[in-house]
């Protein structure tokens, strides 16, 4: 079991990498391109890692951690050294199996997916590069070495979502999701250099004991909080830097569903977990505020998509501000339950569309598929249940997280009191929503009449590689696997696994903040459980239900009702116009200023080097030199002003021998006075 | 009387020489009646006898011809660069087209030897008779040269020109040295300085009205403004040797006779106070010389960088260099006094190379002109790699010998604490860049017409003559141990204590 | 009344300017030359009057002969070069030979 | 002091005078061996390289340097000039000495390294070889000079014979507006040194070694402030002439970083000069500023580095941004690379503004890797030209499928050149944030500087998507992927890169102990 945890992590680290290598340098070689060499490895490593969790339920937490590099000792800083090194906790042995196993799925469902492609090695290379930067993102110990595996995934995801570079959606896409994940990055950055200058090491060990020993304090450590936030909010795609992931679609859909779903996009939700002891009451209350608002936002514009991944990817926006702000109101465990029940129904619903887009010949449009039950059942059955499961149904995975998290923001907003019930008012009229276009989507696709016949005629259920994978995403969807009692997780393996850990800053308050002492909150976590559960069912039940009557049964003229609240459909389909707002305001901005600096450089800084060459031509209009001059650097300023009086000396020899007796004459006068001036 | 003239004689064995061999070399002219080496080689040997009868005047110290001449390091030295010059020129006079093809025989050699004559008295004259009348001699035989292509226009404009700029300038000072005669009552300057010295004249507009008009006389000679106007005409109009001539050996005595007259007449009782001049308060000419040599500098090279034939261009560049030269009389002490003679040494080399590469090309393509010299640099590598050199020299790059005088003359400046009028220089050496690269660009970075690509052929002795000089160039560039001693030597004039 | 050295010397003086003038004004080679002898002679009264005047012995008429010499050596080089001059350009005028200038 | 010969000359001596030995051979060369010149010279350079690996070997990073004599390595000290006052107290004395520390270690390897890489470049030359491999050498000659040169006057040599061959080499070898773009370079330099050797003789007539009681250009003796007489003009007690002399050596310094407004010369120079040398320019030539900087502003006017913190940080924010902007405005593949040295150098001086250990040490590592992965971006131009002879960003697209080695090369380098986690920029630029957060006289403008990361960013993501991405237009099926040659001499840089990026302590340990030892130094503890 100590091997397990010491030396298997390494493993599973460089397993992908070693795939990457391999398929990068040698996969054209290989036969079928390498896709089973990448698979099979993949699927190794989900033993493992299945492994290195049950070690770790058993022999319990273990860090190791090596000397990277060492600035030796100063005055300024005093000893300097960085570290680098791994540990195996709960969320580290969660997130380990979590990715793999979507991971090693999506390796599988892409085989047929992907088939024919001309860049299909490429495609498996890069899936490798991607797994191993995430384990590394999760296994690190050292939140420099997070933040290098963290812009290691974004440059995987850069590479993916532009994966069909030849048409130009997919490069924009990519260039977008890298620029914002960068803005997202940099105030991560700097939350680490507050972090180091204050602390001085940058273990997560160091940090909290640095925090609880007041190194840290007050504002700055408010501060530094919410700049780590940022890079949460980049790669979590959280408001207002949320607008890159529907764009990220444009990428290869396993890749959505494994990174854009799943795995990286959760990144952010695990630095938030990761960090969630050190954040200052106003910083929580940030979180949750900016959290629950891109819940809301997302939701609203997932009703009126009509693209499958579209609808999908705003959802996926919307439940990662759900987590965000589950960890915000304090349910920190509540909400990595929810991550690791949304990566794999999610991933589910990913594949399935992946699945029916296949199905359809990459059509994506909703309102050209309907009635594809009869011809891809299992696809439908998958999708289904995995619909339940985000619409938090019970008996499903997606119910008992979900439902824990509505019962904290309850709990929240009872200790709180005032604006704070905002937050569980939007996160119930979320979980309304989610179950409304979740249906939506569900029944335009799969109920009802075929929309577009010829394409309804050729499309067909999809091979084993690919239902496999949905299938056994489904099944995970299923509530048995976390806790064996279906209405609530609390005594379930996970909940018991996962502790809710205590904050550092326990007992004080913020702005509209008050952290309460971990047993006091749980005391309310009780008392609001019942009601939460009740309030979800019923409301996740009259989405379901209004979806039907709206888009099944037609009792309501959608359009009608479209055309009634034209102003606000607009808005919603048109996602708020965010990208219209950025492009017109940031974007343009920069390029207009990037343009005039450059016309600044060529004409004024070297300008005032070069001299107005004006300035010179004038002079060389009768002299007739100015190429040869020009070519010689004289339109330097200096060049310029030697020009300039050059000429003016010159004047003086005119070659008439008596001017220069004259001048002689002039200039003894001329020294004359000067001398009797001195 | 007698006795004394006589005694005189033994500290004037150099002259004496170089007038013997003058004599010799007119007659040898009158025997063969036609161009020969012969004559220069005569000539020749007589200037290295009479360098080495200089040589030996190594440690006097003396006067000579009741107070007309001294004898003393800082003669000798400028007898040496005479010298050197002056056989360096009979030489490149050997190769010059221009030279060979005039009318007259032979006259060149005995005409620069005579000139070589009146610089020496001008380097150890002490008297201002003397000064004038040695200077006239180092006058009118330029004169005479510039003009020594008969059938030339430009030849004989560039004499005429000279001749009557020069003897206005002359006229001046010899009018200035009237008054300072009848100021002071005396010719001699130690005596001068003795006057002054005692009599306290604050800036008497007199005493100003001399100096202004002496200054005229010296500082035509070296061309430095506003007295440098016949400058370009001059040398652009002479043949190149004469040209070289004038740019180093006269200017050269200039300087001399220029540094002498301030660094004596105008000196406290001719103290010096640890290195540093005592001048006698009231008359602070150094103040002028920086007008001067500012004045010499910006002119200079701002005009050469409009300059298309380098001829005329090296001519306004010599007027800047002299400007370079005189900055170190600025500072006033005896550290100024060795930058100069280093600077002096220095430019010998660099400018009679340039000089001497000048002549190979113009024998070669009839022009002067940069626009001839276009990718001569694939015709002639050799010369014009020589060529690279000097120049780069000429603007100061260092692991040359130019920037060796540079680097002292700044170091005076600074030494004395005088940073803007380095930083003046400096920046004018850098706009000398310029025009010096200019050259380098049409002979390397611009290609030869198409057709003209046959290389040029030159003979040995005029490989070993450039080497002679390139090779100066770069060595005491890197190790200038010795220029700095001589000059460190020679810095010591007679009568200043 | 008696004449005193300044006299002597405002005649010099004026002599130095005639001969200046004549140099700047006149076109002829020849007589540019002639005003040089003038300032050449300005220079010699001047060093005469104030050997005469100031009890300096004879310094003063000797360098004034030494001058006078020079003069004529100048003179004859002068009158060479503008002979030249002449074959050159066919005249004396002084201002057509101007072909050298920037 | 560590000393290590070889045939009884030291290494240094070799390392310098190598190149110069081998323009000797090249010009003994018969005109029949003319094909074999660029092997020569490549032999030559990879001598250097080979000695630099010796060097590597033997180097002890635990000695410190800087400003203690006996910290230095590999020590040559000879008198050069010696001459005894004979008139005036201005006795010369110049010797020849040479030597490493931390500071000048990396860049002596840099120099080995990118020398050696530019010979193979060069290969793409045709006309007239000769002339230009013995401008080259000359050229590396000049460089590893200035690295090792310990005496102010035998560095400002170096400094200033570098000019010449580049000036040729621009000049003669380069693109339309060759002649334009070699006058510019050479005079900014000049105008530059101008100043440099006022500094330099200023200080030599203000100081008087403790031990002998001469004047001195020894710049480790320089840096003991007992050097200077309280009453000399830079003395310590003369704070006004020493601040101005600080400003002025940072002006001649600047010019060849190029720091904002100087830096005008750069972009002409590097579209102008051939592959090779733009490769040589950016790889070493720049970094020739910034060690300057380090070696004798930073070591000799520590009062001025503190002094002018402030104003500096600001300079290379206005580097970092401003060069940032004007890359992303770039229609010209080899100019926009051009600025994003000029954005990236800024990140040098913000490091070195910091004067904390953590910044310095960035900004030394920085030098390194902006040498290493710009080179790979310049030779990238340069096998983009040689095919397509064109560099219009907006010529281009789709490559990615066309030339997938190629493009796989310019990935790499061009990630490394956003400081992308991994890869050796990323390091050294980390570094030089928190140094420069550090130091709180300049924190909000490094705060403000991250912005570079950004804007860097989007136009090296902006050329991939031009360049790469997208259809290949029909004109551009000729084109080839990239060969073996151009390989040789891309992978090995890459290579290090990442090497750096994964294990940094390689290089730093090398330079900490002095960069320690400088910081200490320049806030005046020790």
């Amino acid at each position: 079991m100590e091997f397990a945890l010491q030396k298997l992590p390494v493993l599973v680290l460089l397993i992908p990498m070693l795939s990457f290598l391999v398929l990068a340098f040698f996969g054209k070689r290989l036969p079928r391109g390498g896709d089973w060499f990448g698979t099979s490895l993949l699927f190794i490593n989900l033993a493992i890692s299945g492994f290195i969790l049950i070690a770790f339920g058993v022999a319990g937490r273990y860090e190791l951690n090596l000397e990277w590099f060492n600035l030796g000792n100063n005055n300024v800083l005093g000893l300097t050294k960085f570290f680098a090194g791994f540990q195996i906790d709960e969320l580290t042995a969660i997130m380990l199996v979590v990715v793999n196993a979507i991971s090693a799925f999506v390796h599988l469902f892409s085989i047929k997916y992907m088939e024919g492609d001309t860049k299909y090695t490429r495609y498996y290379a890069f899936l490798g590069l991607f797994t191993f930067s995430m384990l590394g993102l999760v296994l690190t110990n050292n939140i420099l070495l997070m933040y290098v595996f963290w812009e290691l995934v974004g440059l995987s995801s850069y590479l993916l979502i532009g994966f069909w570079y030849e048409k130009k959606a997919p490069q924009e896409a990519a260039k977008k999701a890298f620029l914002v994940n960068r803005i997202g990055d940099v105030g991560f950055f700097l939350g680490i250099s507050v972090l180091f200058l204050t602390i001085g090491s940058l273990t997560f060990t160091d940090i909290f004991a640095g925090v609880a020993a007041g190194k840290l304090a007050g504002g700055t450590l408010t501060a530094a909080g919410l700049l780590l936030f940022c890079g949460a909010v980049g790669k979590s795609a959280q408001f207002p830097l949320h607008v890159w992931l529907p764009d990220a679609m444009e990428g290869p859909t396993p890749v959505s569903a494994l990174i854009h779903a799943a795995t990286m996009v959760a990144a952010g939700v695990y630095l938030v977990a990761r960090i969630f002891v050190i954040l200052s009451a106003d910083a929580l209350t940030v979180v949750t505020f900016i959290g629950i608002i891109t819940a809301f936002i997302s939701a609203t514009i997932a009703l009126t998509q009509n693209d499958i991944k579209k609808v999908l990817a705003y959802s996926t926006i919307s439940q990662l501000g759900y987590m965000i702000m589950a960890i915000g109101v304090g349910a920190y465990s509540f909400g990595f339950f929810h991550l690791v029940t949304h990566a794999f129904f999610k991933a589910c619903l990913f594949l399935t569309a992946g699945s029916v887009i296949y199905g359809m010949h990459h059509i994506q449009d909703i309102r050209e598929m309907g009635g594809l039950r009869k011809k891809m059942p299992i696809t439908f059955y998958t999708f289904l249940m995995a619909t339940l499961a985000i619409s938090g149904v019970p008996l499903t995975s997606g119910f008992l997280s979900k439902d824990a998290i509505l019962s904290a923001t309850l709990a929240f907003a009872g200790v709180n009191g005032g604006v704070t019930y905002i937050v569980p008012i939007l996160a119930f009229g979320v979980a309304g929503l989610t179950a409304f276009y979740m249906f939506r989507l569900l029944i335009i696709t799969f109920l009802g009449e075929p929309k577009n016949q010829e394409k309804y005629d050729h499309c067909h259920e999809s091979p084993w590689q690919m239902t496999i994978p949905l299938i056994s995403l489904a099944v995970l969807s299923f509530f048995g696997f976390f806790s064996l009692n279906p209405l609530s997780a609390d005594h379930g393996w996970f909940l018991s696994m996962v502790k809710m850990p205590e904050s550092i800053l326990a007992g004080t308050k913020g702005a509209f903040y008050h952290i309460l002492p971990l047993e006091e909150f749980t005391e309310h976590l009780h008392h609001a459980h019942t009601t939460a559960m009740i309030l979800s069912l019923l409301i996740s039940g009259i989405g379901i239900l209004t979806a039907f009557v709206f888009y099944y049964w037609k009792k309501v003229n959608v359009d009608k009702l479209t055309d009634s609240i034209k102003p606000l459909y607009n808005f919603s389909l048109n996602k708020w116009y965010f990208d219209e707002l950025y492009d017109k305001t940031a974007v343009a901005f920069t390029m207009s200023l990037s343009r005039l600096s450059s016309w600044f450089d060529a004409k004024v800084v070297d300008g005032v080097v070069n001299g107005s060459a004006s300035f010179t031509r004038v002079f060389s209009k009768y002299t007739g030199l100015f190429d040869n001059i020009f070519v010689d650097g004289l339109v330097n300023l200096m060049g310029g002003l030697v020009g300039a009086f050059g000429l003016l000396f010159r004047k003086f020899q005119t070659g008439k021998i008596q001017t220069y007796i004259a001048f002689l004459v002039f200039g003894i006068i001329i020294l004359y006075f000067v001398f009797r001036a001195m | 009387m007698l006795e004394q003239t006589l005694n005189s004689l033994k500290s004037f064995i150099p002259e004496t020489v170089l007038i013997v061999s003058l004599i010799v070399c007119i007659i040898l002219d009158l025997i063969l009646r036609k161009k020969s080496a012969i004559v220069s080689v005569a000539g020749i040997i007589g200037i290295i006898i009479s360098a080495y009868f200089a040589w030996m005047q190594l440690d006097m110290k003396g006067i000579a011809f009741s107070g007309m001449i001294v004898v003393d390091p800082y003669s000798v030295f400028f007898k040496m660069i005479f010298a050197l010059s002056t056989i360096i020129i009979i030489i490149f006079a050997l190769f010059s087209k221009e030279i060979f093809e005039s009318t007259h025989k032979n006259e060149h050699v005995y005409l620069m030897i005579s000139l070589a004559l009146g610089a020496n008295l001008m380097a150890s004259s002490v008297n201002l008779l003397m000064m004038y009348l040695s200077l006239e001699t180092v006058s009118i035989t330029s004169y005479i040269l510039s003009g020594y292509n008969k059938k030339v226009k430009r030849s004989s404009e560039s004499a005429m020109k000279y001749v009557i700029y020069g003897a206005a300038s002359s006229g001046i000072m010899i009018y200035g040295i009237s008054l300072l005669y009848g100021f002071t009552g005396s010719m001699n300057i130690f005596e001068i300085s003795m006057f002054l010295s005692k009599a306290n004249l604050a800036s008497s507009p007199l005493m100003v009205l001399c100096i202004v008009m002496i200054l005229a006389g010296f500082g035509y000679k070296i061309s430095s403004v506003p007295f440098h106007f016949w400058t370009p005409d001059v040398y652009e109009g002479a043949p190149i040797p004469v040209t070289a001539f004038l740019a180093v050996t006269s200017s050269a005595a200039g300087f001399a006779v220029l540094i002498r007259f301030f660094a004596t007449t105008f000196l406290q009782n001719g103290m010096i106070l640890n290195g540093n001049f005592g001048i006698i308060p009231g008359v602070n000419w150094p103040e002028i010389i920086i007008v001067l040599s500012v004045a010499s500098m910006i002119l200079g090279n701002f005009v050469a960088v409009w300059q298309t034939s380098v001829k005329r261009m090296l001519a306004y560049s010599s007027i800047a260099q002299g400007g370079y030269i005189m900055l170190g009389l600025v500072v006033a002490n005896q550290q100024g006094i060795t930058a100069m003679l280093i600077y002096l040494m220095a430019y010998l080399f660099m400018n009679l190379g340039a000089f001497f590469v000048l002549i190979l090309i113009s024998n070669k393509l009839d022009t002067d002109e940069l626009i001839g010299m276009k990718g001569l640099g694939y015709k002639a590598p050799v010369i014009c790699i020589a060529m690279a050199v000097f120049m780069l020299a000429l603007s100061g790059i260092p692991s040359t010998i130019g920037f060796v005088g540079k680097f002292y003359l700044f170091s005076a400046l600074i030494h004395s604490n005088m940073f803007w009028l380095a930083l003046v220089a400096l920046m004018n050496s850098v706009v000398s860049l310029f025009f010096y690269i200019k050259v380098l660009k049409y002979m390397f970075l611009m290609k030869p017409d198409e057709g003209d690509t046959q290389k040029l052929k030159f003979s040995p002795g005029a490989y070993i003559m450039l080497f002679a000089l390139a090779i100066p160039t770069m060595f005491f560039g890197l190790y200038f141990t010795p220029l700095v001693r001589i000059a460190e030597f020679s810095a010591t004039m007679f009568g200043i204590k | 009344m008696e004449i005193g050295l300044n006299h002597y010397l405002v005649l010099g003086a004026v002599l130095f300017g005639l001969g200046l003038f004549a140099m700047i004004s006149r076109r002829n080679a020849i007589l540019v030359l002639m005003g040089i002898e003038l300032i050449l002679n300005a220079a010699n009264i001047n060093l005469v009057a104030f050997s005469r005047y100031c009890g300096l012995g004879v310094n003063g008429q000797v360098v004034s002969i030494f001058v006078i010499i020079l003069a004529v050596a100048e003179a004859a080089v002068a009158l060479g070069i503008v002979l030249n001059l002449y074959n050159n350009f066919a005249s004396v005028d002084i201002d057509e030979a101007n072909t050298m200038k920037d | 002091m560590i000393e290590f010969k070889l045939l009884g000359i030291g290494i240094l001596t070799w390392m310098v005078f190598l190149p110069i030995l081998g323009m000797v051979v090249l010009l003994l060369m018969p005109k029949s061996a003319e094909k074999y010149i660029k092997y020569v010279a490549v032999g030559f350079t990879s001598l250097l390289l080979v000695l630099a690996a010796v060097l590597l070997a033997v180097y002890d990073p635990s000695k410190a340097g800087v400003n203690t004599l006996s910290g230095f390595q590999f020590v040559e000290k000879l008198t050069w000039i010696d001459i005894p006052a004979y008139l005036f107290d201005g006795r010369i004395k110049i010797e020849y000495f040479l030597g490493v520390d931390g500071i000048s270690f990396p860049m002596v390897l840099l120099t080995a390294l990118i020398s050696f890489v530019g010979a193979i470049a060069s290969f793409s030359v045709k006309r007239n070889e000769k002339g230009y491999y013995v401008m080259y050498l000359f050229l590396v000659t000049g460089m590893m000079g200035v690295f090792v040169a310990l005496d102010f006057f035998l560095f400002f040599v170096f400094w200033e014979i570098m000019l010449l061959p580049m000036y040729f080499l621009i000049g003669i070898w380069g693109g339309e507006r060759r002649e334009y773009a070699a006058i510019k370079f050479f005079l900014y330099t000049l105008f530059g040194s101008a100043f440099i050797l006022l500094v330099m003789i200023g200080l030599y007539f203000s100081s008087k070694d403790p031990e002998t009681g001469l004047r001195t250009f020894n710049m480790i003796t320089l840096m003991d402030p007992r050097t200077f007489a309280p009453d000399s003009i830079f003395g310590v007690l003369n704070v006004t002439w020493r601040l101005i002399a600080f400003a002025a050596l940072f002006v001649g310094f600047a010019i060849k970083v190029p720091a904002f407004p100087f830096h005008t010369w750069l972009p002409d120079a590097h579209v102008e000069a051939p592959t090779a040398i733009s490769v040589i320019l950016a790889g070493v030539l720049l970094k020739m500023g910034t060690y300057g900087m380090l070696r004798i502003s930073w070591s000799i006017f520590p009062d001025g580095a503190r002094y002018f913190m402030v104003p500096i940080a600001i300079i290379a924010a206005i580097n970092i941004i401003y060069g940032a902007l004007c890359a992303m405005a770039q229609k010209d593949f080899k100019k926009l690379i051009a600025y994003s040295s000029i954005s990236h150098m800024g990140y040098v001086l913000l490091g070195m503004a910091s004067c904390t250990q953590i910044g310095i040490n960035g900004a030394i590592f920085q030098m390194f890797n902006h040498g290493t992965i710009t080179a790979v971006l310049f030779l990238s131009v340069g096998v983009i030209y040689d095919r397509a002879h064109t560099r219009g960003l907006n010529d281009f697209g789709g490559l990615a499928n066309k030339m997938p080695k190629y493009f796989a090369v310019i990935m790499v380098a061009m990630f490394a050149s956003i400081g992308l986690p991994g890869l050796s920029a990323f390091i050294s630029e980390t570094f030089i944030f928190l140094g420069g957060f550090k130091n709180e006289f300049i924190r909000v403008i490094a705060i403000i500087s991250t912005l570079g990361i950004i804007l860097n960013a989007a136009y090296i993501l902006w050329t991939i998507q031009r360049l790469f991405l997208g259809t290949l237009p029909e004109k551009w099926n000729i084109l080839t992927d990239i060969n073996a040659r151009e390989l040789i001499s891309t992978v090995p840089l890459l290579v290090i890169v990442i090497f750096l990026g994964i294990f940094p302590s390689f290089m730093i340990n090398l330079m900490t102990t002095s960069v320690n030892q400088l910081v200490n130094f320049i806030w005046g503890i020790n």
